[in-house]
Order: structure tokens, then C-alpha cells, then sequence
């Protein structure tokens, strides 16, 4: 048996084991690689930057555990510019699991600005189920979409609720989604039917298939994508968090993928598997 | 308490991710515990929070302090209690009422929103001047943005058999198909890694300490 | 009466979500206003219904002893705390049949449903779709193979995309001279999301799109069926 | 006459005083294609920046109440607070600094809300819907007159053929993952459409075809099809009921079991058609190095592009669809694909007209397209 093809017959767990080390090495010992500003992300910025004093916006947790190690650092980001900024933030969740997300990402904020007064600059509303139906429900009546926030308060008793109807009394959206429903959903009625600025941060999984939305249209104002994109927005506001601290952890394991990807095809050719099955 | 208790919390939390990961070596009693309490508490939050954050405040609650100004909503109640017969084999064709309800409506607003957003617009934002743009990049970039989609959608054109000119044409579609699921597949892979790193950082912070969470 | 009138209240809903698109004017915009509150609260039994639903599959793979049936008594354990706990003392906002519990917060530190959310579900959650790093580390070694045209552009584009979306690529290329920026390979990332890779997926958006019409129509006007069940 | 005069010199003196700064031109007109529960209101205030923008509205033009303060560089509105349609309001702007005193003000202007019958803007997609409507419905019935409808043949299913005459060669067996998905996913639908032509292959050809499968439903209906192929060849005794087989619900565990399948059984050649999550990699590896030769098929975004790299073919998106209906010849599907066909030649019409009116620079097809 040739080299190659011990190579090739190498133990995933040896695989395994080694994609471990790759990440948690970098973690440890920080190798601080720069880190470049994306045109997307910056977009998001300069929206949540240039709006009105005194804006009203409206973040959606649209995403559970699964992916809050991507998606958490962004709402945190997002959370800390728009209060750094003096806006009035109501978040609401198209998952169940979002409403604590949401929660967790305010109780962090907090220590930063303790000032922050629950129903009067922030408001949980809670969990909706429905997608595309209720956010185009929200786009009527959101009063009758949330009678009550996530602490069953009714909605009349919230005071920066009071000069909220619907999605068009918010100066943009900004959807934090890991699925389906998420950004696509609040792109199709939000914007597209009510024309409500929406930007967005996603999983990485989702930004290729959301990326026609980044238009001429501005269908979707911008895209914060997956850790990265978190990260740079944590770069922007020089608020850096876990998303900028994995950068080089990330950048590792890549590398070592693409080290996988040219091995195994090294091997495939060397070996001459690519000549025994053509159908 | 509540220290020690939280302490034992994160305890917990790198055991059951120790859990997960003996899946890693192989197929095991261990994992298969953990993978059954992960849907069950999972089952769990999904049942409370539908009843706190929707059926109470949406219906019980307009229905139980106001029901003269809300008469109608025994309408969708009843509804609900239908679907609800879905696991009653002998009355489980009542739930078809309430399920075609839910699958008009969406049926209705998707045609419509997709069509919008994700036809005409994208029709729209594809029709461009290919001769003008600030430097030769996007004025490339242009020309890519048109040849791409048309022949993309060439490619899934299945009327027309796909031979000369025609299949030339879908030939080039799935170049910038393949393009695009290459990014894909970037995106993908920096995504799994991600979640990886945020379990590292858990473990090596949050657990070990070794690392600042 | 089982089959038809569904079919009848599945057209009518739908049409009338169409027509109030195109129709301000009342009634049109009260009534699917009023339809789709419902449906919120339809939604919502119907999560119920999944939820039960798997609590019913599970009680009856343990009463038909089928393989493994003693890791379903796990489920649904864990299924059953999570809601008796979730009803007696309430979530984080909510009170329960039994109030705040606050013997039980002091002693946890929060709410016991929210001890076992944060604890358990988030780790678990987090760790069970971490282990796809590593079948992706894997896969790429032992699987992902440029055997053609397609696969190779494929593997090209996805390694550009991969090298350009992190500071690998900065600091393999950085030392191209700055009027060779366009090789950069940040550079030729940037370029491939900007432009290359939306193509692909604009044209598929609007060929899924055409399909989601399709689909639509055909279950509004009763041709599709499926999703009634059974026969 | 003098002192006519005099008071007329003290009136515009007084009056400028007063209205100076008044002159800021407010329109207000009803919010066009809505229920008539909006009025927009513009202005074109050129001064020294206020603090706030009072906005006041009157039922009668007389008494009238503050409805909102708004920001300072805005220059127009849409009021939607509990108008009526079908209602007269009249309004008037402040301009404020900092300590509430007026820098400025509009006159009063009135306004009637109205609701329309049509939102014109909308007019693209109605007239989509229409066409599109008009054609799938249409091809719908002329496929179940009985016209033939002519479907190109995906380049995937030959090779179909071609594995199962390769497993047969080599007396192995085949192995088919309809997805993790249950009979109410359409992709599972269109996977199992092409079960149904795979098994008939398999059952003239007489070799072993495995299918483990992952929801209830699911099993009893690929059974009902692999059962019901073996009869269409007439060899109804050949079908063993086991080779088709529910392993488990849970995604990994399904996969595990899948997996340990193909590392015994060594398939000639794997089919995955249907809905896939992550276990679609898992799934693609283990069968490569197996050597089997791999087919595939998913409307799953993120899964196709590790199919593209592990299997030998793969059906992309739609193309999945349009196997299943070319395969199962039912006029809903055939019709409704043809119609979808017609609304893509539709589309790469109008970008080519568009583009070319363009570079004319005439733009009234995209400024019609965009709704606005």
C-alpha cells in the first residue's frame, strides 16, 4: 500500500481530533490577525448610525441555542449601538427559543448601560408563531398582534408602545435569524409589502441564499454573516466580544480544511480512484 | 446557594457536551440519553411558551376579562380544539378544518410576497445597462449579474431539450450555479466552525476558566 | 363533508389573502386582518399538536417495547418535567399555578424551567449542531473530490470564498503590490459574493419562487391535496 | 386715506412680525392605494434647524391637538393615527427649539382620507399572477385532456439505469434515502415518485435494493411503491417486504443506521432524493468511500453544494421536481411545471427587453417592475 493510500485510509477520529485542536489552540493563545470591514456589515452600521434621534426599532429573535454562538454576538453588538444611540428597542421572537435569547442579550448589555428603563427605551414582547402571516399582521395591527409583552403587561400599560400601530412607525428592522421563518420573511412583508427598512444578521449557512436581497432595492439594507460579520460589527462600534476573539480560531480551522480538501484530491489522483468508477 | 447551584450548572453543561461528543467515537447509550433529553426539553419549552406567549394573552385572556368585544374569537378556539383532534384517529378529519385554514392563508400570502420578492424584484434588479458603471469591475460585475442569471435560469428551463445553442447556454447557466454553491459551501464550513468555537469558548471559559468568557 | 368543505374553506381563505394584497378598501383589509389573528392562535394549537403529538409517538414505542424503547423514557421525562415545572413556577417573565417560586429562585439562582433551559437545553442544543464541524472536517477530507468540471469550480470558488472570508487571505496575498489589489484574495471574495455567487442563487430564488407559485395555486384551487391526509 | 394708510403699513409690519416665519409650504394629501387610514403630509422648512417638529391636527380646523413630535430633519410623514376614511383633517406644523418656543409654523391645510378600491401600485403583480395563473391552469387541463407534454429527460435519471444494470453486474445491492423528512414535505413526494421508477428497474433486472426509511408514513407508502413495481414487471413474488424498513425518527440515529448499512452491504450505488438536514454529508462520505457511485437530489440550498462535491450526480433544486414529474407523467405536475416554464420565458423576455431599453436609456420597464 503506497503512501497516499494510507493516507487515505486514515482514521476520521484522527480527523476529528485534529479540527479540535485546531480550534481550541488559537483560543487560547490569540494570534490577533487583522480584520477586514465587509461592505454588508458596514452598511448596517451606517443604518443603525444615521437614523433619527429618538428612533423607534424593532430587533426580531428569529433563532435558539443552536446558533447562538453566531448569532448572540451580533444582537449584543446591534443592542449596545442602538442604546449607545438613544433609540427605543422592542424585540420580539418568531421562535419560542428566541425570547430568552433576547433576554440574555439585554441582561449583558445591561452592565454596560444600567440606565436602560424596561417598557420605556427597551420592551421584550415576546414570542409569536405564524412567520410570514403574523409579521404581515404586525404590518396592520402590531397591537393586536402583541396584546402583551413577554410579561403578560398589557400592551396599552408599555409606554414606548404608545406610539406604535404597526411595522411602519419603526425606522428599520433588524432581524436576527438562524431559518426559516427569519430575514427572508421580514424581507417579503416588511419591506416588500410595507416598505419598513430591514437589515439583518444571519448564520453564514443563510447569506448566499439572502444575498440577491442586497439590491439596488435595498431590499435588505445589510447583512451581518455569521461570526464574522459579527465580529466586524464588534470592530465598528470598538466593542470587541467572543465574536472578534474567535476570529483566529476561525481562520485556523479554514485553513485546515482547505489543507483536508487538497490532501484528499491530491490522494484521489495520486492514487488513481478517479479512474475507477466513470460510469 | 444560587452560586453553587450555577456552578453546578456549568458542570452539567460540559458533561452533556462530553455526552454529545462521545458520538465522535461511536454510537453510544451515553449520546442517545443525552439526544433524548435534548428533544424532550426541547418539546417541553416549545409546549409552555406556545401557551404563555400565545394562547393566553392572544385568546384566554381577551376571551376570559372581555368577552363581549371578543365573542368572535371562539371561532379560531374552536378551531384550535380541532386541530387538536389530529391525535384522535376516530375525529381526526375535524383537524382538516382548522389545517385548511392555516395552508390557505399561507398559501395565499406566499404566492403573493414570493412572487414579489423573489421574482419581479429580482427580474427588475437583473435588467441593467451593461455599458456603464464607475470603473471596469462593475461594469464585469454587471455583465456576470446578466449573462449568470439568465443562463441560470436557462438551466432550469425544462421545456427544451438541452442541445445546441440552447444547451451551450444552460452549460454556462450551471458554471455560475456551481460558482455560487462553492460559496455555499464556504459559507457552510465557516458556519460549522463557528458553533464549534462557541462550544470551545464555553468549555475552555465558562467550565475551565482557562480562557476569559 | 370530510374532504369538500375543507377544500371550500382552503379557496376562499386563500383568495381572499390575495384579493386584500390588491384591495385596500374595506372589508377586504378587516377580514384578512381577522383571519390572520386566527391563524396566530391556530398556530399555536397546532405547535401544541406537534408537541403531543411526539409525546403520543414516544408512550407508544416504550408500550410496543420497539428497539432502544428505554432511551424514549428519557424523552419523555424530560418532556414532563419541563412542563410541570414550566406551569407550577412560571418562566423568567411568567408566574406559575404556584406564583414566582421564590424559594426555588433563591436556591437556583432562576427559575427552575430556566436552570434546565440554560443549562441543559442551551449546551445540548449547541453541542449536538457543533458536531458538524467536525463530519464537515471529515467529509472534506474523504469526500469532496474536483472529479469534474462541476465539482472543481465547485471546490475552487468554495476555497477562495473560505482563504478571502478570513485574514488567511490578507496575509497570503498582502504582499501583492497595490495596483494588483483585484488579486488580492479578500478581494476576489469580495467579488465572488458581490457578483459571481448571487447569480446562481438569483436564478435559483426566482425558479423556487415560480415553484412556490405553482405550489400555492395548485392548493388553493383544491388541485393539490396533500396536505389534507390520508384518502 | 393716510391713516388707511398707516394701518395698513402697521398691519403688514405687525402681520410679518407675526407670519414671518409662517411661510413654510405644508401640503397634505390622502396616502394613496391604502384603506384610507393615512394622510401624507411634506414641507419645505429652510431655517435654522429646530429641536422638534410639532405636528397638530383638527377635526374642524379649529381645535387642534398635538399628535406627534417628530425629528427635526425630516421633511414628511405619513399620518396614520386613528384616521377615518372618508374624514376632512386639517393641519398645522410648529417648529420648536429646545425650550419649546415656536421658531416657525405652516398654515393650515386640509386634507380628506380616502379609501381605494385598488393599490396601483401592485399592477406588476397582478398582471403576473394573472399570466402565471393563466398558464399553469391551463397546461393543468390540457395535460389531463390527454396532450402530451414534452418534459426534457434530466441527464440524472439515465444514469439510474446505468447503476442498476452495474449493481447487477457485480451482484451488489442499491441502496435509496428518501430524505428525513415525512410524506408532507414535497421533496419526499418527488424522491419516492423516483423510488417507484427505480424499483420497477430493479425488479426487471432483478437485483437487491435496500431502503431504510425514517418517518411511519413514510415506510408504509414505499413499500406500497416498491410492491407495486414488482407487480407492474409481473414479478410480484420477487418483492421482499424487509428490504424496505423504518430504522428511527432522530436525525443522527437515522444516519448511524444508514451508515452501518452501507459499510456492510457495500452498495454498487447510492440514491439520496428527497429533503436533507446536515445528515446529507455524513450520508455522501461514508457512501464514497464505500466506492459506490452516488445519486442525489435536494431542494435543500445548503445541502446541495456537499452532494455536488461527494456524489457523481446530483439534481439541483427544481431539477428534482421535474424528474419526479417527468417519471410520474401526472398532469398536475407536467401542467404546472410547463406553466412555471412559461413564466421563466416570461422573465428572460423582460430582463433582454429591459436591458435593451436600458442602454437607451429608457427605463419604464424597470420603474413599472418596481412598485413604487
Amino acid at each position: 500500500m503506497s503512501f497516499f493510500e494510507k493516507l487515505m485510509k486514515i482514521d476520521r477520529r484522527i480527523i476529528f481530533l485534529l479540527i479540535f485542536i485546531g480550534v481550541a489552540v488559537p483560543l487560547i493563545v490569540a494570534l490577533n490577525f487583522t480584520l477586514e470591514i465587509t461592505q454588508p456589515v458596514r452598511k448596517v452600521y451606517s443604518l443603525v448610525e444615521d437614523a433619527d434621534d429618538g428612533a423607534y426599532i424593532l430587533l426580531s429573535f428569529d433563532y435558539g441555542p443552536s446558533t447562538k454562538p453566531e448569532i448572540q454576538p451580533m444582537a449584543i453588538a446591534v443592542l449596545k449601538h442602538a442604546f449607545e444611540r438613544d433609540y427605543k428597542v422592542v424585540c420580539s421572537a418568531l421562535w419560542p427559543m428566541g425570547v430568552l435569547m433576547c433576554s440574555e442579550a439585554i441582561e449583558s448589555v445591561k452592565e454596560e448601560y444600567p440606565n436602560i428603563e424596561y417598557g420605556v427605551d427597551y420592551v421584550n414582547l415576546g414570542y409569536k408563531a405564524g412567520g410570514l402571516v403574523t409579521i404581515n399582521h404586525m404590518g396592520k395591527n402590531m397591537r393586536e398582534t402583541f396584546p402583551t409583552d413577554a410579561a403578560n403587561n398589557p400592551i396599552s400599560e408599555i409606554p414606548i408602545m404608545d406610539n406604535i400601530k404597526n411595522l411602519t412607525n419603526f425606522d428599520f428592522i433588524v432581524g436576527f435569524s438562524s431559518g426559516s421563518p427569519g430575514l427572508k420573511q421580514w424581507v417579503q412583508v416588511a419591506h416588500d409589502a410595507y416598505g419598513v427598512p430591514v437589515a439583518g444578521g444571519s448564520t453564514a449557512v443563510q447569506v448566499p441564499s439572502l444575498s440577491p436581497y442586497l439590491n439596488r432595492e435595498n431590499q435588505l439594507e445589510g447583512l451581518l454573516g455569521g461570526l464574522k460579520g459579527a465580529a466586524e460589527y464588534e470592530k465598528l462600534i470598538a466593542s470587541p466580544g467572543t465574536a472578534v476573539k474567535g476570529m483566529d480560531a476561525q481562520s485556523i480551522a479554514h485553513l485546515l480544511i482547505i489543507i483536508f480538501i487538497t490532501i484528499g484530491n491530491i490522494g484521489y489522483f495520486v492514487t488513481g480512484k478517479y479512474k475507477q468508477k466513470r460510469l | 446557594m444560587a452560586l453553587t447551584m450555577e456552578r453546578l450548572g456549568v458542570w452539567i453543561g460540559a458533561a452533556l457536551t462530553f455526552a454529545i461528543y462521545s458520538f465522535l467515537y461511536k454510537d453510544n447509550p451515553v449520546y442517545k440519553i443525552a439526544e433524548q433529553i435534548f428533544v424532550g426539553i426541547s418539546a417541553g419549552y416549545w409546549f409552555i411558551y406556545t401557551i404563555f406567549n400565545i394562547l393566553k394573552p392572544n385568546l384566554y385572556t381577551p376571551l376570559t376579562s372581555d368577552f363581549g368585544n371578543n365573542t368572535l374569537l371562539v371561532l379560531p378556539a374552536i378551531l384550535g380544539i380541532f386541530m387538536l383532534c389530529r391525535l384522535v384517529p376516530k375525529i381526526n378529519w375535524v383537524s382538516r378544518y382548522a389545517i385548511s385554514v392555516v395552508v390557505g392563508t399561507t398559501a395565499g400570502l406566499a404566492l403573493i410576497r414570493t412572487l414579489q420578492s423573489d421574482v419581479i424584484t429580482q427580474m427588475s434588479e437583473t435588467i441593467m445597462n451593461p455599458f456603464s458603471g464607475p470603473n471596469a469591475a462593475v461594469i464585469l460585475g454587471k455583465w456576470i449579474l446578466i449573462i449568470g442569471t439568465t443562463t441560470g435560469i436557462i438551466y432550469f428551463f425544462f421545456s427544451k431539450k438541452h442541445t445546441g445553442a440552447f444547451g451551450a447556454t444552460a452549460k454556462l447557466g450551471i458554471v455560475f450555479l456551481m460558482i455560487s454553491f462553492g460559496a455555499a459551501f464556504g459559507y457552510t464550513v465557516m458556519a460549522r466552525i463557528s458553533l464549534l468555537i462557541g462550544r470551545l469558548q464555553y468549555l475552555l471559559g465558562e467550565w475551565l476558566g482557562i480562557i476569559q468568557p | 363533508m370530510k374532504r369538500q368543505f375543507p377544500l371550500v374553506i382552503t379557496f376562499v381563505v386563500g383568495m381572499l389573502v390575495i384579493v386584500s394584497q390588491f384591495i385596500p378598501h374595506q372589508p377586504f383589509g378587516h377580514l384578512s386582518d381577522t383571519l390572520e389573528s386566527w391563524f396566530l392562535i391556530i398556530s399555536g394549537f397546532a405547535i401544541l399538536l406537534g408537541q403531543l403529538n411526539l409525546l403520543k409517538v414516544n408512550i407508544i414505542k416504550i408500550h410496543r417495547k420497539v428497539r432502544n424503547w428505554q432511551y424514549y423514557i428519557v424523552c419523555v421525562v424530560s418532556f414532563v418535567v419541563m412542563i410541570t415545572i414550566g406551569i407550577l413556577w412560571g418562566t423568567q417573565d411568567q408566574p406559575g399555578l404556584l406564583g414566582q417560586g421564590s424559594a426555588l429562585v433563591s436556591f437556583f439562582g432562576r427559575k427552575p424551567f430556566d436552570y434546565i433551559f440554560k443549562h441543559f437545553f442551551e449546551n445540548l442544543s449547541a453541542t449536538m449542531f457543533s458536531l458538524l464541524a467536525f463530519f464537515m472536517a471529515s467529509a472534506s477530507y474523504r469526500a469532496f473530490r474536483a472529479r469534474n468540471l462541476e465539482s472543481s469550480l465547485l471546490l475552487i470558488s468554495a476555497v477562495l470564498v473560505m482563504l478571502g472570508r478570513t485574514t488567511i487571505g490578507t496575509w497570503l496575498t498582502g504582499w501583492i503590490p497595490e495596483d494588483l489589489t483585484y488579486l488580492h484574495i479578500p478581494q476576489i471574495a469580495n467579488f465572488i459574493m458581490k457578483y459571481l455567487q448571487k447569480t446562481g442563487q438569483r436564478a435559483i430564488m426566482i425558479c423556487a419562487g415560480l415553484g412556490i407559485v405553482g405550489s400555492s395555486l395548485r392548493i388553493i384551487l383544491g388541485i393539490e391535496r396533500s396536505y389534507l391526509g390520508g384518502k | 386715506m393716510k391713516k388707511i394708510f398707516v394701518f395698513c403699513v402697521l398691519l403688514f409690519l405687525f402681520g410679518s412680525s407675526v407670519w414671518a416665519s409662517s411661510n413654510v409650504p405644508l401640503t397634505a394629501q390622502d396616502h394613496p392605494d391604502d384603506d384610507g387610514s393615512a394622510i401624507d403630509l411634506s414641507w419645505k422648512y429652510e431655517g435654522e434647524l429646530p429641536f422638534s417638529i410639532w405636528i397638530e391636527r383638527s377635526k374642524d380646523g379649529k381645535d387642534f391637538e398635538l399628535i406627534s413630535k417628530i425629528a427635526p430633519a425630516k421633511t414628511y410623514i405619513t399620518d396614520g393615527k386613528n384616521i377615518k376614511p372618508g374624514n376632512q383633517y386639517y393641519y398645522r406644523l410648529k417648529f420648536v427649539d429646545a425650550q419649546s418656543n415656536i421658531m416657525a409654523s405652516t398654515d393650515i391645510v386640509k386634507a380628506k382620507s380616502e379609501a381605494q378600491w385598488f393599490n396601483s401600485r401592485r399592477t406588476p403583480l397582478l398582471v403576473m399572477v394573472i399570466i402565471l395563473s393563466a398558464a399553469i391552469l391551463y397546461f393543468i387541463l390540457s395535460a389531463r385532456k390527454g396532450k402530451h407534454l414534452f418534459i426534457r429527460k434530466i441527464a440524472g435519471l439515465d444514469t439510474i439505469e446505468e447503476a442498476v444494470g452495474r449493481a447487477t453486474e457485480l451482484g451488489k445491492p442499491l441502496l435509496f434515502v428518501p430524505g428525513i423528512m415525512d410524506l408532507d414535505n414535497i421533496q419526499t413526494l418527488a424522491g419516492l415518485n423516483i423510488l417507484s421508477h427505480l424499483a420497477k428497474k430493479v425488479a426487471k433486472y432483478d437485483s437487491t435494493l435496500y431502503v431504510p426509511v425514517s418517518k411511519s408514513m413514510v415506510l408504509s407508502t414505499a413499500k406500497e411503491i416498491v410492491k407495486e413495481a414488482y407487480l407492474k414487471v409481473g414479478r410480484p413474488d420477487a418483492f421482499d417486504s424487509d428490504s424496505v424498513f423504518y430504522l428511527t425518527d432522530d436525525q443522527f440515529g437515522y444516519v448511524a443506521g444508514v451508515d452501518g448499512i452501507i459499510v456492510r452491504e457495500k452498495p454498487a450505488a447510492t440514491f439520496y432524493l428527497g429533503a436533507f438536514y446536515a445528515e446529507s454529508l455524513i450520508l455522501a462520505e461514508t457512501g464514497f468511500e464505500s466506492g459506490a457511485i452516488q445519486i442525489a437530489g435536494t431542494a435543500m440550498p445548503s445541502q446541495i453544494p456537499f452532494f455536488v462535491a461527494a456524489c457523481d450526480y446530483t439534481l439541483i433544486g427544481e431539477e428534482l421536481f421535474a424528474a419526479s414529474a417527468y417519471l410520474s407523467d401526472q398532469p398536475n405536475q407536467l401542467g404546472c411545471l410547463k406553466g412555471q416554464d412559461v413564466g421563466k420565458a416570461l422573465i428572460l423576455i423582460t430582463i433582454f427587453v429591459g436591458i435593451i431599453l436600458d442602454i437607451f436609456g429608457v427605463n419604464i420597464i424597470t420603474n413599472f417592475l418596481q412598485m413604487k
